[in-house]
């Protein structure tokens, strides 16, 4: 390790609301740069979203955090601890869960499988806090994963990442081809998970978006362009990043 | 005209290699490694351009030597027109199995494939005994008329045949790689798709790719056979299903040069090895298993940067 | 080297380049005329016309399904290098020469067979010995006929090889083909043992059917029905099924044509399904090393015909048991085990190749036959007088022994496999010279 | 041709009661939609408002459950997509497709080629790559889209702008007399974007042009016709002004906005990137 | 043609060498399944089960303890070999880690040769009693190889269905980058599956061991079975192949019936038939990337 590392570790100390701090992050596939100089921190209890084009690397950014890409450069720590270099399942078990987009349920397990593999790894048992946020679950619990509706998988794919009570969760497009009723339950849902965890999102709705998020990073062409956080997380403001 | 100067240079240098190997090495070897270099030119070209791994290469060798035995050994007399007839068949055996076999991906390709060989290996063995003489195999080599210029019947010249017709394999494979259809396959290996919104075939494309890979193996059966002067249908046996996607691999995949480095890589430990202890086995396969381990570029893509930094500096050098 | 490297490997011409042209041209053509020289010429060998040592190739299926068998002729054939060695070598008009034994590999296929053969012939072996398995014996009787040299395959080569004019001229089959077992194995099995009622077991190819024609040849001759048949391949492990058949069809001897570890497959399964106790099981030709390598129970009762079985103390013509015991000692000292069959017909081939040479005083392919062929062919083996017939296989007077195994209480050490109850041999056991077309 | 009137131009793709389900979703719902000869026409819609899956159904990605397609009167419901292509139709991806283990230039010369020259295998096999490379054409559009310095180039090492640009490249080489295109310009800079524009500019008035766009707001001048889709139906088309000022696309599409009464364009153009 | 008691007898000998092949297509499907590599090497602890079964029933004179060291040591090569050689290479094309368990086989037989040597070794049958179904002689051992085949598919089938980790393995079979990110250790679940199947191999080499003669090619006799049966029943379905195991018995039996040859072509044929129809198997889901 260099010298400068104390101070930075002293540095770190000062931010200590900060959960998840992502310094100079520089990602590629190949030979093809996707991430350039991300600088990003999520304090506990945050709602923190990305915004960007389709391709910016938005994606790219969740995946490099949860140990599904190794960075090229940068750092990733969480609570003070590097993440870089470690892999993905340990990242998982330290509590930074990564929802993708694809909404694959494991088709061949019943929804209550799916669920003890979410507490297999963290122990954590207390299948309450999901049926609480997605009462539907309860009377799925028997039915084969494959069987349910893009909303069921997509309030499973949750409930399973929040078993263990995760320090971060980072969901990749939650609301992508949901009805708008679903939509509206998940910003419910998300309002609650954030006094728990910090979440950070990446999200094209907008409206969600601005409704629940404390500070937005707009992502173009793989640099963040504008960080926006308070106030001044609105629709309109937001709009010109995407 | 430059442009065809320029290519048989490179041509020249890959065989240039072999004709010295000639002059240092048995013949047995040379004859082996340049059909073996055929036979996989068309290993790697599926595998490296089309994007289709097979275990069933050794049923289109058996097409191509089959063919040319039955020539040999029930009508004619003239290796040439053996090799022609093999090729033919293998034309022909690729365009009756190609369409079925073409819409399949990846590892069930490979595994439709081995189930070819084992069913021509059986067709050979039991079925069609009554030409194909069984296990006893058909032998012919006496019957293989000597022929003016170039006698196959002679291991020496047969050599400098083999020879020119893996020169010719070769150039062709690539000419074929600077061709939009070389570009079509390998975009087709990547994105299907595309492919198709841009107005080609999937299907005729590999259907192609197919057709010429195994036509050259068939063509690479038919030197064993004129060479060999025999066939059984022991060349398809399920043990032997992997050799040439073995020494694609062990060469490169796709790379041009591959199949010879890894035929004589592959050949020469073989012999080598057969030749130092009798336990081949043992040390092929962890061989086999180090050099998958050490990286997936394969002989030639290994030394081909360390052969390029090597020349070019000496070639700097001088030139200063 | 570095400016052809440029030419291949960069796409795009410098414009030097381009002027260069004629210039390359010229070296263009020149490396082409190279190569043609070097192609063409390039090939031959000038070796000692009388050398002090020679080399002989011993070419054995050493890995593949017949690896057993291929290590006992292999040591057969050493042997042989050896006693010939110990004598200072072979007696030639320019002096005493030493043979050196070259073994590879043929893996039991055919290209690597040839290949193999081919090395050995740019090795510049005098003469080559070798082969399990009778396809490949073919296909290099096929070379040798188009470039001579003394070959002696150590296999049953299939009949079909032995018609005229398939034969190379100095090819020598040490042992005989198929169809005579066969019918050594059917006439022991009718005249000898008295059993009128025959299933049996092919492999599918010339082995098998060789040997199903000499069964059915004997079984003709001697009154016998054919109450089943069927036909299995080389290297199968799982026979239930076709005893199921076996059984099914109640013969009184199930003679079977399979060989070293397919033969040792079948005889234990044949036990464990009890099929020895409603038969008689006749395994058509047997080695050692199957005994060795069976259950003593399963040997037990089991007929068969043993090319040469090591132990013929109780054997009627004492002269060969001397010869045999001579042999085993010999066989004993170097390996500690006694010879195999395929042992004994390497050992007797190489022998014969030696013989070939100092009778012939040369190494000349077509003056070592000639030399070989002389005096009607005779020559003593170690199993007693023998002789090349016309069609270049070896007639012996005990071509075969007809042997029973033993099971493990009348053992009395572990070699002790078999019980010598009889002969075949003689001209009549092989297939008629005119048959064949002479 | 019935319906050539006189001032209506000839229609070229005709989509009729159009479905496409995913088990129990309804992307597409009975959608008839028309495009008109030489016409630059726009679909806009909210995520998961069925307008790529309509867009793939045009081009033959998908097939329909129901209705029919035609083309130039001609019903192409059923045809394979090389067959469209061949009667015209250029499509790109939304997530950027191109022949990575190829060179930039090789692509275009693919693209070039089929719609240029004989696609037959035999014409495929005769001809090189190189002997196309240097075709005026091809020059001419790497230039346009400023990818000649990376011509030689991998694409697997472009960047993701540049990949874009050079399917969007692509797309034009081919000179289709349909080009479809899905969300050409997420992923690029503001002055791609506009270079793109320009060079699609150029083709309006020959080429019958569609457009699936988040980014309305840049394309407001280009567009001649835009169609809005939510939830699998198309619920305003006509002019770009008209669109916007449909109550049922206030309602449904821009929701926030039709709460917030009377905050005008301003806020009408601040959602128009709002899917 | 065929009477009934040959017919029944057929039957059960096509169940008891389909048990085997299923015992070892069960570890090659997983393999595939989960990690997507075509685990050559099983055929080898085969062959090392099989060996063992016989040097420890030479030593002991029970064939049983042998089988039971052959399954151990079979797990612990496998183990050995999953821990050096396949968790380096699991990333790679799959053709790669083939050819690297193509070399592992190939090696392997070459350290067996140079142990056991070549000749052939018979294992003595444990029990040589037969009782009779329908009037057909059975021998016992068969019938036990089959319960013992059964047995091993219910205790699969329990842990996939009942463990935690067998669910994880399930999991995993149909998306591996899902359950490493709920936390689960992927390559224990690879290590784990490995060992599990290269144990069942052994188990497969030491019930084969005493029907057949052990040689150290007989990995590669039956390889292209064992593949014909993971095909046809569909790549990482255990269902699937422990049908496919038993029709691929069967029909070897009953084809060698009919005519000994076709028993070895007959598979391949209604192989090729089953793929054309339909290219993922029986049972085998749509091929998924990794």
């Amino acid at each position: 390790m260099e010298p400068g590392m104390p101070v930075y570790g002293g540095l770190m100390a000062m931010n200590n609301e900060e959960i998840l701090t992502v310094r100079n992050l520089n990602v590629s596939y190949g030979e093809a740069k996707v991430l350039f100089d991300i600088d990003l921190g999520v304090k506990p209890g945050q709602v923190v979203a990305c915004v960007g084009r389709n391709g910016a690397g938005k994606s790219t950014l969740l995946k490099s955090i949860a140990g599904f890409l190794k960075p090229l450069s940068g750092s990733i720590t969480c609570d003070g601890v590097d993440l870089i270099g470690r892999m993905s399942y340990d990242i998982a078990k330290m509590g930074i869960k990564y929802i993708p987009q694809d909404k694959k349920v494991f088709s061949d397990l019943t929804v209550r499988e799916n669920l003890e593999l979410g507490s297999y790894a963290t122990k954590d048992y207390n299948w309450d806090q999901v049926t609480d946020y997605f009462p539907k679950l309860k009377e799925l619990m028997d039915r084969k994963a494959g069987h349910l509706s893009g909303g069921e998988r997509q309030m499973l794919m949750i409930g399973r990442a929040i078993l263990g009570s995760p320090k971060v969760l980072l969901i990749d497009e939650p609301t992508e081809g949901l009805a708008p009723s679903i939509v509206s339950h998940l910003k419910t849902v998300f309002g609650e998970l954030k006094k728990k965890s910090s979440l950070v999102i990446v999200e094209q709705n907008l409206p969600l978006i601005c409704a629940i998020s404390d500070k937005v990073y707009a992502i173009k062409e793989g640099r963040i362009i504008k960080e926006l956080a308070g106030e001044s997380v609105k629709a309109n403001i937001c709009e010109p990043y995407l | 005209m430059m442009n065809m100067f320029r290519w048989w240079w490179g041509i020249l240098l890959a065989f240039l290699l072999l004709a010295v190997l000639r002059v240092f090495l048995p013949l047995p070897f040379s004859n082996e490694v340049i059909i073996f270099s055929i036979y996989t030119m068309g290993c790697s070209f599926l595998l490296g351009r089309a994007g289709f791994i097979s275990f069933g290469q050794p049923a289109y060798l058996a097409t191509g030597a089959y063919a040319t035995a039955f020539y040999l050994f029930y009508f004619g007399t003239n290796p040439y027109i053996g090799i022609l007839i093999g090729i033919l068949a293998g034309i022909v055996m690729s365009l009756i199995v190609g369409p079925l076999f073409v819409r399949l991906r990846s590892d069930y390709f490979a595994l439709v494939n081995l189930a070819l060989a084992v069913i021509m290996f059986y067709m050979l063995q039991k079925v069609l005994v009554g030409i194909t003489k069984g296990d006893n195999g058909l032998w012919f080599l006496t019957n293989i008329a000597s022929t003016p210029v170039l006698d196959l019947s002679r291991p020496n010249h047969f050599y400098i045949f083999a020879f020119l017709v893996a020169i010719a394999v070769w150039a062709f494979y690539k000419y074929l790689n600077d061709t939009l259809y070389g570009a079509c396959c390998l975009a087709s290996k990547i994105n299907e798709d595309k492919v198709k919104f841009l107005g080609y075939s999937n299907f005729k494309i590999r259907l192609t790719a197919f057709v010429i890979a195994n036509t050259t193996t068939a063509l690479a059966g038919s030197l064993y056979a004129v060479y060999l002067g025999f066939v059984s249908p022991e060349m398809t046996s399920s043990h032997r299903a992997a050799d040439p996607v073995v020494v694609t691999i062990l060469g490169g995949v796709g790379t041009l040069y591959g199949p010879i480095a890894g035929a004589i890589a592959y050949t020469g430990m073989k012999d080598l090895i057969s030749g130092l202890i009798g336990n081949w086995e043992l040390v092929i396969g962890f061989l086999l298993v180090f050099i998958m381990l050490a990286g997936e570029k394969g002989i030639w893509g290994t030394l081909e940067p360390l052969l390029k930094k090597l020349l070019f500096r000496k070639n700097a050098l001088k030139s200063e | 080297m570095g400016v052809i490297f440029n030419r291949l490997f960069i796409e795009d011409l410098k414009p030097d380049y381009l002027n260069q042209k004629e210039a390359q041209m010229k070296k263009f053509l020149i490396l082409l005329s190279i190569l043609v020289f070097v192609c063409v010429f390039g090939y031959g060998n000038a070796l000692a016309a009388n050398p002090d040592k020679i080399k002989v190739g011993i070419l054995l299926p050493l890995t593949g399904t017949f690896a057993a068998v291929a290590e006992t002729q292999k040591e057969g054939a050493l042997l042989a290098v050896e006693v010939i060695n110990k004598k200072g070598g072979l007696s030639m008009p320019w002096g005493k020469v030493q043979i050196e034994g070259v073994v590879a590999d043929d893996e039991m296929k055919l290209d690597v067979g040839v290949r193999r053969y081919r090395y050995m012939v740019s090795e510049g072996v005098k003469g080559v010995g070798g082969q399990t398995w009778a396809p490949l014996a073919n296909a290099i009787n096929a070379v040798v006929s188009k470039e001579p040299m003394p070959y002696f395959p150590v296999c049953v080569n299939a009949k079909e090889s032995f018609l005229k004019g398939k034969l190379a001229d100095s090819t020598f089959s040490a042992a005989y083909s198929p169809w005579t077992v066969g019918y050594m194995a059917g006439t022991a099995a009718v005249k000898t043992l008295g059993k009128k009622r025959i299933f049996f077991l092919a492999r599918t190819d010339s082995w098998g059917w060789d040997i199903r024609d000499g069964v059915y040849a004997a079984a003709k001759e001697f009154g016998a029905e054919i109450v089943g048949y069927d036909e299995v391949s080389v290297g199968t492990p799982d026979f239930t099924t076709v005893l199921q058949k076996v059984r099914a069809a109640k013969p009184d001897v199930f003679i079977s044509a399979q060989f070293a570890g397919d033969a040792i497959a079948l005889l234990k399964q044949c036990h464990q399904m009890g099929l020895n106790k409603e038969m008689t099981i006749f395994n058509s030709f047997i080695t050692n090393v199957v005994g060795k390598g069976l259950p003593p129970e399963a040997l037990a009762g089991v007929y068969g015909m043993h090319y040469f079985y090591y132990d013929l103390s109780d054997f009627p013509d004492k002269e060969v048991a001397k010869s045999a015991r001579e042999f085993t000692d010999l066989y004993r000292a170097k390996y500690n085990k006694p010879p195999d069959a395929y042992a004994t017909i390497a050992y007797v081939a190489f022998g014969e190749m030696f013989r070939g040479f100092e009778a012939a005083k040369s190494f000349e392919p077509t003056k070592v036959s000639a030399a070989l062929m002389a005096n009607k062919g005779e020559f003593t083996s170690v199993k007693g007088p023998a002789g090349w017939r016309q069609d270049h296989a070896a007639a012996y007077k005990y071509a075969a022994f007809l042997v029973q195994g033993k099971g493990a209480g009348d053992r009395k050490n572990e070699w002790d496999l078999f019980k010598v109850l009889g002969y075949q041999g003689g001209e009549s056991v092989m297939p008629t010279l005119k048959s064949l077309g002479y | 041709m019935s319906t050539v009137s006189a001032d209506l131009r000839a229609e070229i793709i005709k989509a009729e009661g159009v479905t496409k389900r995913f088990g129990e979703l309804i992307a597409v719902d009975r959608v008839d939609y028309l495009l008109h000869e030489n016409e630059v026409a726009g679909i806009i819609g909210s995520n998961g408002a069925g307008k790529t899956t309509f867009f793939n159904l045009l081009t033959g990605y998908y097939l329909p459950d129901e209705g029919s397609i035609q083309y130039k009167g001609q019903d192409v419901t059923r045809k394979s997509p090389e067959e469209r292509v061949a009667m015209g139709m250029m499509r790109t991806f939304q997530l950027t497709s191109t022949f990575d283990n190829l060179s930039v230039i090789d692509n275009l010369v693919l693209s070039f080629f089929r719609a240029h020259r004989k696609s037959s295998l035999l014409h495929l096999l005769l001809n090189t790559c190189k002997r196309h490379r240097k075709d005026e054409k091809i020059v001419a559009i790497l230039e346009t889209f400023e990818l000649q310095d990376v011509a030689e180039r991998q694409v697997k090492n472009l960047s993701l702008g540049e990949k874009r640009r050079l399917e969007i490249a692509m797309a034009i080489l081919a000179e289709p007399k349909v080009l479809l295109l899905d969300e050409p310009l997420a992923g690029l800079a503001d002055s791609e974007i506009k270079g793109v524009l320009d060079v699609l500019r150029r083709h309006v008035g020959t080429q019958t042009i569609l457009i699936v766009e988040h980014k309305i707001s840049q394309v407001e001048d280009f567009l001649q016709r835009l169609t809005v889709m939510h939830d699998g139906r198309i619920i305003a088309d006509g002019g770009y002004e008209e669109c916007l000022r449909h109550p049922e696309v206030r309602r449904s599409y821009w929701q926030i906005e039709v709460s917030e009464d009377g905050t005008g364009d301003a806020c009408i153009r601040g959602a128009h990137g709002d899917e | 043609m065929m009477d009934t008691q040959l017919l029944i007898s057929g039957v059960i000998f096509g169940l008891s060498i389909g048990s085997i092949f299923f015992l070892m297509a069960i570890g090659l499907s997983l393999c595939f399944g989960l990690m997507r590599i075509i685990s050559l090497d099983q055929l080898l602890y085969y062959s090392i089960g099989a060996y063992v079964t016989y040097s420890i029933s030479l030593l002991t004179g029970s064939m049983w303890l042998g089988a039971l060291a052959g399954m151990v040591v079979a797990g612990i090569i496998s183990f050995g070999v999953e821990r050096f050689i396949f968790l380096r290479i699991y990333e790679r094309d799959i053709a790669f880690t083939m050819i690297a368990s193509f070399g592992v086989l190939i090696g392997g037989v070459g350290v067996i040769k140079s142990i056991w040597g070549v000749i052939p070794r018979p294992v003595p049958i444990p029990t040589l009693t037969q009782i009779s179904i329908l009037g057909t002689e059975i021998p016992v051992y068969r019938l036990i190889v089959i319960a013992i085949s059964l047995l091993v598919y219910l205790g699969i089938w329990l842990f996939l269905n009942r463990t935690i980790i067998g669910k994880a393995i399930r999991a995993g079979i149909e998306d591996v980058e899902h359950v490493e990110g709920l936390g689960i250790n992927i390559y224990r679940l690879f290590t784990t599956t490995f060992i599990i199947a290269g144990t069942l191999s052994g188990l497969a080499g030491g019930l084969h061991a005493p029907l057949i003669m052990v040689d150290p090619q007989m990995g590669l006799e039956v390889m292209p079975f064992v593949f014909m049966v993971v095909i046809i029943g569909g790549l990482g379905s255990i269902k699937g192949t422990l049908i496919s195991a038993f029709l691929v018995g069967q029909v070897v039996s009953i084809g060698s019936l009919i005519y000994a040859p076709l028993a070895q072509m007959a598979p391949f044929a209604i192989m090729l038939l089953i793929l054309l129809v339909k290219p993922t198997g029986l049972y085998g889901s749509k091929l998924l990337k990794r």
